[in-house]
């Protein structure tokens, strides 16, 4: 049995994945992601192999997503984080239709169709403020773990709008609103109301369809997921495996190409 | 109770405003259910003399956009702009009235109704005509293009005001087949008869400011005074306004009184206003007790102070000439020239350029106006930037910083300079 | 000179051709003084984009030269004050070259009205450079109008007439006519150039046809021509393979110079670009200008008639969206890759209207910003893979 | 007569203390924190230590900076752009131009020879090209900030970074880390792209020697070469530049405490 393995190098977190030819995932792993891609690429999809005792030689085709998709010497192909997180999301929820990615430094939404191919997407690139890392800066200038964030800003009835654009500015600001006195759990949601904005406009500028599933690592801050759900009015599709949706749809797009190969070959 | 005697009309000019322009968007409003036509326009070069010829209901856009600002409701209207693929970087004022008419035209002012005819006068800025373009696709109404030469050499050429004089008289013909009435010069003459007792009495206005202190703020409070002569120009409710507007002032005068009574800067301000921050942006200047004395925005439909009237004895002639006779249509030359001579004439301390992202037909070229006042006219100067729509882009703190900063300087150059 | 490493001679021609004008692309101003000391009058005109009318500067006996920010080598250190960070690039850069004395051999510069930037651009170059001769010309934006043609040939003379003050010369109508035809000649081989790339994307890429055109508006036009000639010549012998690539029409970088490694990676990212509009202002006449009568007249007729559309000329929102979607079915085109220059409001807002008409029509397209000083194409690379994909995967 | 500045900026709190004649006699200084009330009044008390005077000797103080509404014992508010004029032409009697990069922001100031304010020019929004654009540098590449500049002194072959983006710029050091690039050359690539922003700033007001540098990054040695080099300009930046805010605060001080006392008498 071979098997094909999806690697998704993100600026913060390095994702991986296994899985076999008729698309089942065996494994999963995650790291940090260290100054070396290459090197944090290989950890994740090792621990992803360990689940199930399968050898790193015993994969058949890799397939490379992620901010570092280039930087993976073994990879057999690479593909956008766009890409793999739509058919990955479509994979865990196969009625969705559109899709936001939210990462440390980029968020993204996208709409597909029923194979999974992307219609339309936006993303922020220009500047850092409406992603993951705006969260992790609160958190910093809060003094709060990263885990905690979505469950406190759950506590909120006031939140306090946050004007700052700037993801790094913002801290300040934030910091300015505890001396005012606001409420730590005000100011947390409406850090997340911030970002729900910026980024619930990207998503209107694809069109808004149902369903929508919510990728990347904010998928495990509750905060977001209900602050997303509340500004859309509608129910987001999340799961355990959301954070692994690009590694997953990399992986998935690789044995498409595999096929492919192994057709023309024959 | 003294108060009251002595000031006896007092806000006289703000409550009659407001009452003429919602007399005006009621008349908007029920146009389409009346059968009535209507065109919209844009304020700078406008040339509603001759609309007004064929009872068209008027419509500016900008000032819907304006009066969205300040009503606060444009954010919201902006993002639904973004949301059909308007940037984030384009002129503000368009993405308002897409946002407002994808949200069935009501605004705070009213539903307006639909258009029988866009008239884009190209003396405002390249926006204007993509503005158009946009409502003409969306409402599938006839566009007219009127298009007026930017002031490159200084005034119209010959071949300029030909240009725009044969292209009036196409407007014309569009016009009498869009409303089935005749072209009536004689009517024409008589509107810009009552347009030329307007201007007479706010060129008045305006200069009041060169009292010490100013009876009047040419900027925060001619940005009110002046909707009239730019939406309701030729008409006579328009003349009646600013008789009383100007009984106002001389009051003021009378009483050595203005919007700043203890007036301890006199400054000329450059660029449009926030308008979503209006407030909030006036009370900075307050606090320091600054008086704007003259002020280009209020110049953006048309420039009378230095001299030029509507001429009803040449009245198409006239019409070109203004259109081509707006801030916006100066080239760089003239709009320095005409902001020195408002610092010289209006005895101001220091020029203020507030500089917007949305509007690069008055932005371009701030900086470089910046740095010649400063370096070359030995004017203090302050820059300041936010938008004049997008409420996004205005930071209150930072905004202040700079401000206070500016004014403590120079209240320190002048203890410094004793 | 011997060794061929492909045994093709003339593809090695050709490669060499494209080095050179590379070159000269990456430092556009360095000749000027060379190529103006051999016009009749010796003076050089520098010109912003989009529709200036290079004939009648030619026709002056002058030089003239496209001035369009300043290529990759120049560093932005003067302009930042002049202008705000919210402006295009074009503009602060083309202020920069001008600011750092690298166009002390220019005598004169035309800006046309294209949009507000370039109307107000006009004035900070007056009082920035006093002694150039800075010259505004109003192109019409009424086209339907009778008058339009006879206010353009006054507006054409007036340039005219303007620039030979310089020298108390008078314009020959002759000479610009001549220029006309010059123009014309060159205009029709890049139109051949277009169409050839159309056909074999693999064998002529954007960058290398963008290296061309840019080159032309940086020489005389009998370089140029030469140059033409036998870069038509050698272009047919190259057979580089074609490639896994989706064909996509260019759209939005009118006026500003996309930097070239973009371009570059556009069509590595898995693009073949079968028609742009990069520097229609310099090939903008869709058939030969007439060269008979008056030049003026015939300039004037041509610009109301013949013109490529572009995002700053009015001719009613149509025909722009129409002439897009008549682009995509002629080169057998599967999307569009909607490129505008940041901050550029007439390309933005024209965005719109061109993607309606693009959904209505099922043709996917992207688009996404650039600026002359970007450095990292990260994001722009990860959206163009992602377009391609969509087209390639699931096809 | 005890009089003090305290200069409440976004990142670091300052405090100093001046005699009768001007002359400093004590400072303070701390990380802003979360409780701007907090940290002025912890400088404020350091200073008071290190002088040895008590809060009922100082006879005025000037709040300066981001958070200066919030001192609570100030007995007035001035600007950070003034209170940085009139501190750095106490330093440097001959300073007509001032650079002032902090933790958020960055200013240009143009003075006149009596330390009066002529023009200046800020940064928006943004925090490209400010302290905080540094302290990424230092984070992602795990360096401590009194070190950056001295590795950078090392590059021979300066790296560009792109990036304006404090957090974009992460993700590129990250990437030059991964290709192997030496961290000195990807930090001198970090300084020259602030100097640079830094020299478009100071061109907007105009840039007149001397050029005094202030705020806390003045204090990074990499800083000032880059921006000599830059500038080919000697600099002005000594152990108090960080100060400079709460010194002209101060000396604001003076001088309202000289009127009071002389209508009060
Ligand atoms: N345990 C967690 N709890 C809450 N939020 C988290 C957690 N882990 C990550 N996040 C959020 O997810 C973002 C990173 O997402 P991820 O998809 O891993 O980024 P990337 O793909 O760019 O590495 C962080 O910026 C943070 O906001
Ligand atoms: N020893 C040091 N070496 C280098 N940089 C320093 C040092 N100390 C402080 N800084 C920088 O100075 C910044 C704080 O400057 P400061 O002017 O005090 O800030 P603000 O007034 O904006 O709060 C910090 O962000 C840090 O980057
Ligand atoms: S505003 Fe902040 S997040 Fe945005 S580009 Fe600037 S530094 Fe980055
Ligand atoms: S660009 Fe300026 S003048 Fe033009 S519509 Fe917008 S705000 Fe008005
Ligand atoms: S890039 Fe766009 S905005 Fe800039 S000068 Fe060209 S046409 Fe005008």
């Amino acid at each position: 049995m071979e098997f094909i393995g999806g690697i998704d190098v993100g600026s913060r977190v390095t994702k991986a994945v296994v899985i076999d030819k008729k698309g089942k995932i065996l494994g999963r792993g995650t790291t940090m992601t260290g100054a070396y891609l290459a090197q944090s690429a290989e950890t994740a999809l090792n621990k992803a192999c360990q689940i199930e005792g399968i050898r790193f030689n015993e994969i058949e085709y890799i397939a490379s997503t992620g901010f570092g998709r280039y930087q993976v010497p073994f990879r057999h192909i690479q593909i956008t984080d766009i890409t793999s997180n739509a058919f990955g999301a479509l994979y865990i929820f196969p009625k969705t239709r559109c899709i936001i990615d939210i990462g440390a430094m980029n968020a993204r939404a996208m709409k597909i169709n029923e194979e999974g191919r992307v219609l339309k997407f936006r993303m922020n690139d220009k500047c850092a403020s409406g992603a993951g890392r705006f969260l992790e800066r609160v958190a910093l200038a809060l003094e709060l773990e990263l885990d905690e964030l979505g469950s406190i800003s759950l506590g909120s009835k006031n939140p306090q709008t946050i004007s700052n654009i700037c993801a790094v500015l913002a801290e300040s600001e934030v910091i300015n609103l505890v001396t005012k006195g606001v409420d730590v759990e005000d100011i947390v949601q409406g850090a997340h109301k911030s970002i729900t904005d910026r980024i619930v406009a990207l998503l209107r500028q694809v069109g808004i369809e149902n369903e929508i599933t919510l990728t990347g690592g904010v998928t495990k801050n509750v905060g977001m997921i209900k602050a997303l759900e509340e500004k859309l009015e509608a129910p987001l599709n999340v799961s355990a495996d959301s954070e692994f949706a690009g590694a997953i749809g990399a992986a998935l797009l690789g044995i498409m190409r595999l096929e492919k190969k192994n057709l023309a070959e024959n | 109770m003294m108060d009251e005697i002595k000031f006896k009309y007092q806000g006289v000019a703000r409550t009659y405003q407001r009452e003429l322009l919602d007399n005006w968007y009621s008349g908007i409003s029920s146009a389409k259910e009346k059968g009535e036509k209507v065109a919209y326009l844009f304020i700078s070069g406008n040339i509603a003399e001759l609309l007004r010829v064929f009872n068209f209901h008027l419509v500016y856009p900008e000032v819907n956009a304006l009066q969205c600002g300040v009503k606060k409701v444009a954010g919201d209207f902006i993002m639904k702009a973004e949301d059909v693929g308007y940037s984030s970087d384009v002129c503000g004022y368009v993405k308002n009235d897409v946002g407002l008419i994808l949200s069935g035209n009501k605004g705070p002012f009213g539903t307006l109704s639909p258009p029988d005819l866009l008239v884009c006068t190209y003396s405002g800025c390249m926006t204007y005509v993509k503005w158009f373009e946009a409502l003409a696709k969306t409402y599938g109404a006839e566009l007219f293009i009127l298009d007026v030469p930017y002031l490159r050499e200084g005034k119209p050429t010959k071949g300029d005001m030909k240009y725009i004089c044969s292209q009036l008289e196409e407007l014309i013909e569009v016009c009498e087949r869009k409303t089935g009435i005749q072209y009536d010069e004689d009517k024409l003459k008589e509107i810009l008869g009552n347009s030329v007792k307007a201007e007479d009495l706010w060129v008045d206005i305006l200069q009041s400011a060169k009292n010490e202190p100013s009876p009047f703020d040419a900027f925060f409070e001619a940005v009110f005074f002046m909707a009239p002569i730019y939406v309701l120009r030729g008409t006579e409710e328009c003349v009646e306004y600013y008789q009383k507007a100007k009984l106002e002032i001389e009051e003021r005068i009378q009483h050595k009184t203005g919007p700043i009574p203890e007036e301890k800067f006199r400054i000329v301000m450059e660029g449009p206003p926030p308008w979503p921050h209006f407030r909030s942006f006036w009370e900075l200047f307050k606090k320091w007790d600054v008086c704007v004395v003259a002020s280009t925005y209020s110049k953006v439909g048309g420039i009378w102070d230095f001299g030029f009237r509507h001429d009803p004895s040449r009245p198409l002639e006239s019409i070109a000439e203004y259109a081509t006779n707006c801030y916006t249509n100066y080239n760089w030359k003239m709009r320095s020239e005409m902001i020195k001579s408002y610092i010289d004439d209006y005895h101001a301390d220091a020029l203020v350029i507030h500089s917007v992202k949305s509007c690069r037909a008055f932005s371009v070229g701030q900086a470089d106006a910046r740095e010649r006042f400063i370096r070359e006219y030995n004017v203090p100067t302050l820059f300041i930037e936010s938008d004049l729509a997008d409420p996004r882009y205005f930071s209150e703190a930072q905004m202040r910083n700079r401000i206070d900063a500016f004014f403590e300087s120079l209240e320190h150059r002048r203890l410094v300079e004793v | 000179m011997q060794t061929h490493q492909d045994g093709n001679g003339y593809s090695m021609t050709f490669d060499r051709i494209i080095s050179e004008c590379r070159r000269k692309v990456e430092s556009p101003f360095q000749e000027i003084n060379k190529w103006k000391k051999k016009s009749r009058t010796g003076l050089a005109v520098g010109t912003f984009p989009v529709y200036t009318p290079w004939e009648i500067i030619d026709g002056c006996g002058m030089f003239p030269i496209g001035i369009f920010g300043g290529g990759s080598d120049i560093e932005i250190e003067y302009a930042d004050s002049l202008i705000q960070s919210f402006i295009c690039s074009i503009a602060r850069s083309t202020l920069e070259v001008g600011l750092k004395g690298k166009l002390k051999d220019v005598d004169a510069m035309v800006f046309p009205s294209i949009c507000d930037v370039s109307k107000n651009l006009s004035g900070i170059w007056e009082r920035n450079f006093p002694n150039l001769q800075v010259e505004f010309i109003h192109l019409p934006q009424n086209m339907y109008s009778e008058s339009a043609v006879d206010y353009l040939v006054h507006e054409y003379k007036r340039l005219a007439d303007n620039l030979c003050t310089m020298n108390g010369s008078t314009p020959k109508e002759d000479s610009i006519l001549e220029s006309i035809s010059v123009y014309n000649e060159n205009r029709a081989k890049l139109r051949e150039l277009y169409e050839f790339r159309s056909k074999e994307p693999w064998n002529l890429s954007t960058l290398e046809l963008y290296i061309i055109i840019r080159y032309g508006t940086l020489v005389p036009q009998s370089v140029f021509s030469e140059t033409l000639d036998k870069l038509l010549e050698s272009v047919l012998l190259r057979d580089k393979g074609e490639r896994d690539s989706v064909r996509v029409i260019l759209e939005g970088s009118f006026c500003e110079q996309p930097p070239l490694d973009m371009l570059h990676l556009l069509e590595e990212a898995g693009c073949y670009i079968v028609d742009d509009d990069l520097l229609v202002g310099y090939r903008w006449f869709m058939e030969d200008v007439s060269t008979e009568g008056s030049p003026y007249r015939n300039l004037a007729e041509a610009y109301i008639n013949l013109s490529y559309p572009s995002s700053v000329r009015h001719d009613g929102n149509r025909s722009r969206s129409d002439h897009l979607l008549e682009k995509v079915e002629k080169n057998a085109a599967a999307g569009v890759l909607f490129c505008a220059a940041k901050f550029c409001e007439p390309a933005l807002f024209d965005y719109v209207l061109l993607k309606d008409a693009l959904e209505k029509n099922d043709i996917p397209y992207l688009s996404f910003e650039f600026e002359e000083k970007m450095g990292v194409f990260e994001s722009i690379k990860t959206q163009v893979e992602t377009f391609v994909e969509s087209i390639l995967f699931f096809s | 007569m005890i009089v003090a500045g305290v200069d409440v900026g976004s990142t670091a709190t300052k405090s100093i203390l001046l005699n009768e004649n001007g002359e400093i006699i004590a400072r303070g200084l701390t990380h802003t924190g979360a409780n701007v009330v907090k940290a002025a009044e912890r400088v404020f008390n350091q200073a008071l230590k290190m002088a040895d005077v008590e809060e009922w000797d100082i006879a005025y103080t000037v709040g300066t900076g981001y958070g200066r509404f919030r001192v609570p014992f100030g007995d007035t508010q001035i600007t950070e752009i003034s209170c940085h004029a009139k501190g750095a032409h106490y330093l440097h009697p001959g300073t007509r131009t001032i650079l002032d990069i902090g933790g958020q922001d960055t200013k240009a100031i143009k003075v006149g020879p009596k330390g009066e304010v002529i023009d200046f020019c800020m940064n928006d929004k943004c925090a490209a090209g400010t302290g905080k654009f540094l302290e990424a540098a230092a984070k992602v590449m795990d360096i401590s900030l009194d070190d950056l500049g001295v590795i950078s002194l090392k590059s021979k072959k300066p790296l560009r970074i792109t990036n304006v983006c404090t957090v974009f710029v992460e993700s590129e050091i990250i990437s030059h880390l991964a290709w192997g690039k030496k961290p000195e050359d990807i930090l001198r690539g970090v300084h020259n792209s602030i100097s640079g922003r830094s020299s478009s700033l100071l061109r907007r007001v105009g840039l007149e020697p001397e050029l005094t540098f202030t705020g806390g990054v003045s204090k990074n040695i990499g800083m000032v070469a880059a921006l000599k080099e830059k500038l080919k300009l000697k600099i002005n930046a000594t152990e108090d530049s960080q100060y400079t805010g709460a010194i002209g605060a101060a000396l604001f001080a003076l001088e309202r405490a000289s009127i009071k006392s002389v209508t009060t008498n």
